[in-house]
């Protein structure tokens, strides 16, 4: 149906993200909040960061899951509107990297919420910050 | 009957309106996008994110109050929307014109801070609610210089009717070159009153999230964008119909355009401004609008009281 | 008078590293203030323990994306000391030419976010512009834009040669004009001075008596640079200033970083015309003898410690870390403690050079009643001056020169 | 290597007791073993009398039979003293130097928290760096401290 | 000379001039030299001491023996852990190993990244 084309449409195409730092080590951080700036402006794809899990359609997440941070992260996660995302940022969100066996953490953002994608790097470029985004939309497609 | 039906609901009145203010948003976006040397959004940006607001799930905190929350959002829109029936579009005339139009539009105009006020208020979040109170302060800054400011052409003109007023300076347009200190002030306590940088404060991202709608989501964020959107649109065509009187064509269609070219030009000054400055603290707001935009614009009053003097003389 | 407990925070879901504090108020003093830590706490020095030298290299390094260098740097010269290896000269250079860079690009980083957070977009937009030129030149020396993987124990892992060379130097010209515009923006642009001047003093004595590091420190006035003080790599024999300022506040910060920036382009270009030939690393056995060291190590954001003990196994017995971040927080408990709530909202606005944590709200519990009143930063800072001046303390000239 | 024998001759004739514990491994280190009931004092004299002004940080060690604390303190010309202290492992207590350092609650939060030894004076009782939902009486940096089912699982050891 | 507005004059210039973003992924992405991406194997080189394995810090990679009668070794990489440090290309003693510049590696299912290279 056209509705429904449209709805669907208009969800690839404005996809709002809000970034979680749930124990990495900035490194992710500082590309993703890269990929905001002219050189790779993200806006390009309608990605807007927002400041509010209740605005926000995507969850960005950087970093291993420590025990400090496990429940904010479900808490923000719940937080969100339906339909919502999960992108695991980074070599840690995917599986706790280099951190694995660190007696703090408690592995990669999975063992705490589901996650529809996973981009790895250590730290991910800003462009693969990119492609994991154009990837989602397009598994969601 | 059916003719004020479409007025209101399609021409000039609430389609017409949604669809410049998703325009001018994109205006808005891309302006500053370039401005930051950046590419920006895409022309149907808005248009996206406004469907996808409308087609999200909606959730309503347990500590809010249903009704209301849903609500105040549409109260906001049909505000700025009714506020725009009063404002001339393609010609002198705007669509509904009586006697004291501008007063009633300009306090159309205050709904939608008084409803950004309540939503953050009744929303029970710590964030939303200190954006409100900043909303509020701010609204007790910019509001006084706006007035005076929008007053001081009216006493020129000498009426309280916005189409009167764009008559008169159409007849004299040299006589506008007296109201420029009000201009600024205008576009400056727009920019406050549209909640935009530097006067972002009650939305202020890295201090308090997402200010007063930190709490809401879904489709009645989606109207509120709406809501702010559509009031840049009235208040840039508000200012441009009592600032930029001259060049009203005849001819309906013309009118239309040049009608955009202003409102264009006056968005265009709105988005420099909101790009090139860092954000006020509200302290330093109050100040700034008790200190230089009330004095100017009494002086703006001043000046047009002269003027009509010398002119009745 | 009842005992109230104020969280402090919450940390920003948007930006950076997760912090929080909250204040034990016992009426209106502060009986005692917590700043907990420890969201990022992974436990990395027992890991250490466990892993090999070289490992720990990409672990430590990990630490902090932004200071990667300095802590493996600071890392493997007390592993070097211990098994008494002097690194090629050239190596020596190399390790200071990416240490410089990651200064400009940690700065630069800095001076975006603090535009972020007075809400000045633009100034954010430009100049981390900007500092992708200095990405762009670090992923090329070392084949990765962040966790550069530069360091090893006994030298470098790679090596640079001419044309390099020449970008580096094309590079250094183009961002050395861009950071004179910045200096320019932020010594001169009226809405910034606004929101920076006057905001979190820390006068000299207290930077000096609370272990302040960094640029904290030399904004209050301080000269205290470990690059001089304790130099290391190759800056015995590199020519520069130490920035100081007086102005011991928000302001004074943002005018260090940005002079430093420049004092970094200058050693850069001495780095690369003296660079002396020769190999980048020497080997080193996995097996390091006993004994232990300690070093130091000038971050971007201060003095990064690492004391690193063996026990002539391939693994360390002990790895102590220090960050720079750690010694500014710990200042600033210790101000806010035996103080007053009025103060609070300046006290962390001194904390960090960045605002990430500083310009939010409190939220006042009364344990009593469970009344809960709240501020933010101005409304905090409101009652501050009200409160003051009850108790017959005119603070309105520090209102003035939060002002103007 | 003069200023460093210096300090340690200055130190030596002040407190005669430490004669020949001290280890320059060079010009601007030097490591000192002395024992736990001189180390305020030894503190208190370098801070005021040789200039040792900062502490850089307390390091904590478990070597297996006793605890190791190091206190590392630093003057403006780039001399760093490292005081080496060590208790028993079981109900070892030493002295908070918050007093004279007063940036150090955090070195000895640390210490409590990961080592397990008692602080006395420590004007601070919070968890600190180990997250509030640790369970309680384990620390991590002791020897002989395993990963264990209340902890996180370590999947890659 | 202090004043506000300053940044205004290079906003302007912004306005007629072409922005910095690159149309990544339209266009190709940006990778310098020699960057650190995912790890290529080459079967032929290996002589199976897993030196590789033995330094590395995440314990990504893996090397086994694929043939029971001759020396064969394919390596096993899990993207998800590698941190793309580059010490297994340092210190594998017969260079079978390499960094390529690919950094494309998201994707929406996890086991796909556990792979053979
Ligand atoms: S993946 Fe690497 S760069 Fe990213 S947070 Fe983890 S350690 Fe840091
Ligand atoms: S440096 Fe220390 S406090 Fe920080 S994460 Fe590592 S072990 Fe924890
Ligand atoms: S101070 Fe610490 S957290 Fe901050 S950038 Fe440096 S290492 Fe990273
Ligand atoms: S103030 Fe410091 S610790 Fe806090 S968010 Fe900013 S950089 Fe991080
Ligand atoms: S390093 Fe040499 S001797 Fe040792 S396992 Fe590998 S091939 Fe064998
Ligand atoms: S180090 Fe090289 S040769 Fe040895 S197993 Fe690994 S890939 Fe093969
Ligand atoms: S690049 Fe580093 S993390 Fe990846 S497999 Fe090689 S050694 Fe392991
Ligand atoms: S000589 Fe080199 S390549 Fe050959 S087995 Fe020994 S280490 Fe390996």
């Amino acid at each position: 149906m056209l509705f429904d084309k449209a709805i669907h449409w208009a969800r690839l195409k404005s996809p709002w993200i809000i970034h979680f730092n749930s124990g990495a080590c900035n490194a992710c951080d500082i590309e993703i909040l890269a990929a905001l700036t002219p050189k790779y402006d993200v806006e390009r794809f309608g990605i807007q960061l927002k400041g509010s899990p209740r605005h926000a359609d995507v969850l960005v997440c950087s970093g291993p899951v420590t025990m400090q941070q496990r429940e904010r992260l479900i808490t923000i996660y719940e937080q969100m509107a339906e339909p919502k995302f999960v992108i695991a940022v980074g070599t840690c969100a995917c599986s706790a990297g280099v951190f694995n066996g660190c007696y703090c953490v408690e592995g990669g953002v999975d063992t705490a919420i589901p996650v529809n994608a996973y981009v790895p790097g250590c730290p991910v470029k800003p462009e693969a910050v990119i492609d994991g985004v154009v990837k989602l939309l397009k598994s969601i497609e | 009957m059916a003719l004020s039906l479409i007025n209101i609901l399609i021409f000039p009145g609430f389609l017409f309106l949604s669809t410049l203010a998703l325009a001018f948003e994109y205006v808005d976006r891309k302006l500053c996008a370039r401005m930051q040397n950046r590419v920006g959004p895409p022309w149907y940006q808005p248009i996206a994110d406004f469907i996808k607001l409308m087609s999200k799930e909606t959730v309503i905190p347990t500590e809010a109050n249903p009704s209301i929350f849903k609500s105040i959002p549409i109260f906001a829109l049909a505000a700025t929307a009714s506020a725009f029936l009063y404002i001339p579009i393609w010609g002198q005339r705007s669509l509904y014109p009586f006697d004291c139009d501008l007063l009633v539009v300009l306090y159309f105009l205050t709904v939608p801070t008084l409803t950004f006020f309540l939503a953050g208020w009744f929303s029970s979040s710590l964030y939303a609610e200190i954006g409100s109170i900043r909303a509020m302060t701010q609204l007790f800054a910019y509001e006084v210089p706006l007035y005076m400011a929008l007053l001081g052409p009216a006493l020129l003109a000498g009426s309280w009717s916005i189409s009167a007023i764009t008559a008169f300076y159409h007849q004299n347009p040299l006589l506008s070159l007296l109201n420029l200190p009000g201009l600024c002030v205008a576009i400056i306590a727009a920019q406050g009153k549209l909640e935009r940088a530097p006067f972002d404060i009650p939305d202020a991202e890295t201090e308090i999230v997402g200010g007063t709608f930190t709490e809401y989501s879904g489709r009645y964020l989606g109207l509120f964008r709406m809501a702010v959107d559509s009031e840049m649109v009235a208040l840039a065509a508000l200012i441009s119909a009592i600032f930029f009187p001259a060049l009203l064509p005849a001819n309906p269609v013309l009118g239309l355009l040049v009608f955009l070219i202003k409102v264009l030009v006056v968005v265009f000054i709105l988005a420099v401004i909101k790009t090139a400055f860092a954000r006020f603290r509200i302290d330093q707001m109050v100040t700034f609008c008790w200190k230089i935009l009330a004095p100017v614009s009494l002086l703006q009053i001043v000046i047009d009281i002269i003027a009509k003097g010398v002119i009745l003389s | 008078m009842a005992k109230m407990m104020i969280p402090l925070g919450p940390q920003h879901p948007a930006l950076e590293e997760p912090e929080s504090f909250s204040l034990l108020l016992d009426g209106e003093r502060i009986a005692a203030a917590t700043v907990a830590l420890g969201y990022n706490h992974r436990g990395m020095e027992k890991a250490c323990e466990s892993r090999t030298y070289i490992q720990d290299i990409y672990l430590l390094e990990r630490i902090c994306g932004i200071c990667s260098h300095s802590h493996s740097s600071s890392y493997v010269q007390a592993v070097e000391a211990i098994a008494g290896i002097e690194i090629p000269k050239r190596a020596a250079y190399l390790r200071t030419l990416i240490g410089e860079l990651e200064r400009v690009h940690s700065h630069l980083l800095w001076l975006g976010i603090a535009g972020h957070e007075i809400g000045f977009q633009t100034l954010f937009m430009f100049v981390w512009r900007d500092r992708e030129l200095v990405m762009d030149l670090l992923e090329r020396l070392t084949g990765n834009r962040v966790n550069y993987g530069m360091n090893t124990i006994g030298g470098v892992r790679r090596d640079i040669d001419s044309t390099q060379t020449e970008e580096v130097l094309k590079a250094l010209d183009i961002l050395e004009a861009r950071t004179s515009y910045y200096i320019k923006v932020c010594t001169e642009e009226q809405s910034i001075i606004g929101r920076l001047a006057g905001v979190g003093k820390l006068p000299r004595e207290d930077a000096l008596r609370l272990g302040a590091v960094g640029p904290v420190l030399r904004a209050s006035g301080v000269r205290r640079d470990m690059r001089k003080d304790d130099p290391y790599d190759a800056y015995s024999e590199l020519d520069f200033n130490v920035i100081t300022d007086d102005h011991a506040d928000v302001l004074g910060r943002t005018v260090v970083r940005v002079f430093e920036i420049m004092e970094s382009y200058k050693i850069c270009r001495q780095v690369v015309r003296n660079m002396p030939d020769g190999p980048i690393a020497v080997k080193v056995p996995a097996k390091i003898p006993t004994g232990e060291a300690f070093s130091r190590y000038e971050a971007p954001r201060g003095e990064d410690i690492h004391y690193v003990r063996s026990n002539g196994t391939d693994r360390p017995e002990r790895v102590k870390v220090r960050a720079p971040t750690l010694a500014n927080l710990a200042s600033i408990t210790n101000m806010i403690e035996g103080g007053y709530l009025a103060d609070v909202p300046i006290v962390i606005a001194a904390i960090d050079p960045c605002f990430s944590c500083t310009d939010r709200m409190i939220r006042v519990q009364d344990s009593r009643s469970g009344r809960e009143d709240r501020y933010d930063w101005a409304g905090l800072r409101q009652y501050s001056i009200d409160w003051y001046k009850k108790r017959g303390v005119d603070l309105s000239q520090t209102k003035a020169a939060w002002k103007d | 290597m003069e200023q460093a024998n210096a300090i340690v001759a200055r130190l030596e004739e002040r407190f005669p007791a430490l004669v020949g514990g001290a280890n320059i491994a060079n010009e601007r280190r030097i490591f000192w073993s002395v024992p736990l009931t001189s180390l305020m004092d030894i503190l208190r004299y370098c801070n005021d009398e040789l200039s040792f002004t900062q502490l850089c940080t307390i390091t904590g060690l478990d070597n297996g039979e006793m605890f190791e604390f190091l206190y590392h303190i630093s003057r403006d010309d780039g001399i760093v003293l490292t005081l080496k202290v060590k208790t028993p492992r079981d109900g070892g207590v030493v002295p908070s130097v918050v007093p004279i350092y007063n940036g150090a609650i955090f070195y000895e939060l640390e210490l409590e928290g990961l080592l397990g030894v008692e602080v006395e004076g420590l004007p601070d009782d919070r968890q600190y760096p180990l997250p509030d939902n640790w369970p309680k009486g384990q620390y991590p940096l002791r020897k002989d401290w395993k990963p264990n089912a209340e902890t996180p699982p370590l999947p890659n050891p | 000379m202090k004043g506000t507005g300053k940044m205004i004059p290079l906003m302007l210039r912004m306005l007629v001039k072409k922005p910095d973003t690159i149309l990544y992924p339209a266009q190709k992405a940006h990778v310098e030299e020699h960057f650190r991406g995912a790890l290529k194997f080459d079967q032929a080189l290996c002589i199976g001491c897993k030196l590789c394995m033995r330094v590395c810090p995440s314990a990504a990679i893996e090397i086994e023996r694929v043939s029971e009668t001759e020396k064969v070794f394919q390596a096993y990489v899990r993207m998800d852990r590698c941190i793309f440090c580059g010490q297994c290309v340092d210190t594998c003693p017969k260079k079978a190993l390499e960094n390529t510049e690919n950094f494309e590696l998201a994707s929406t299912d996890k086991e796909s990244l556990r792979k053979a290279i």
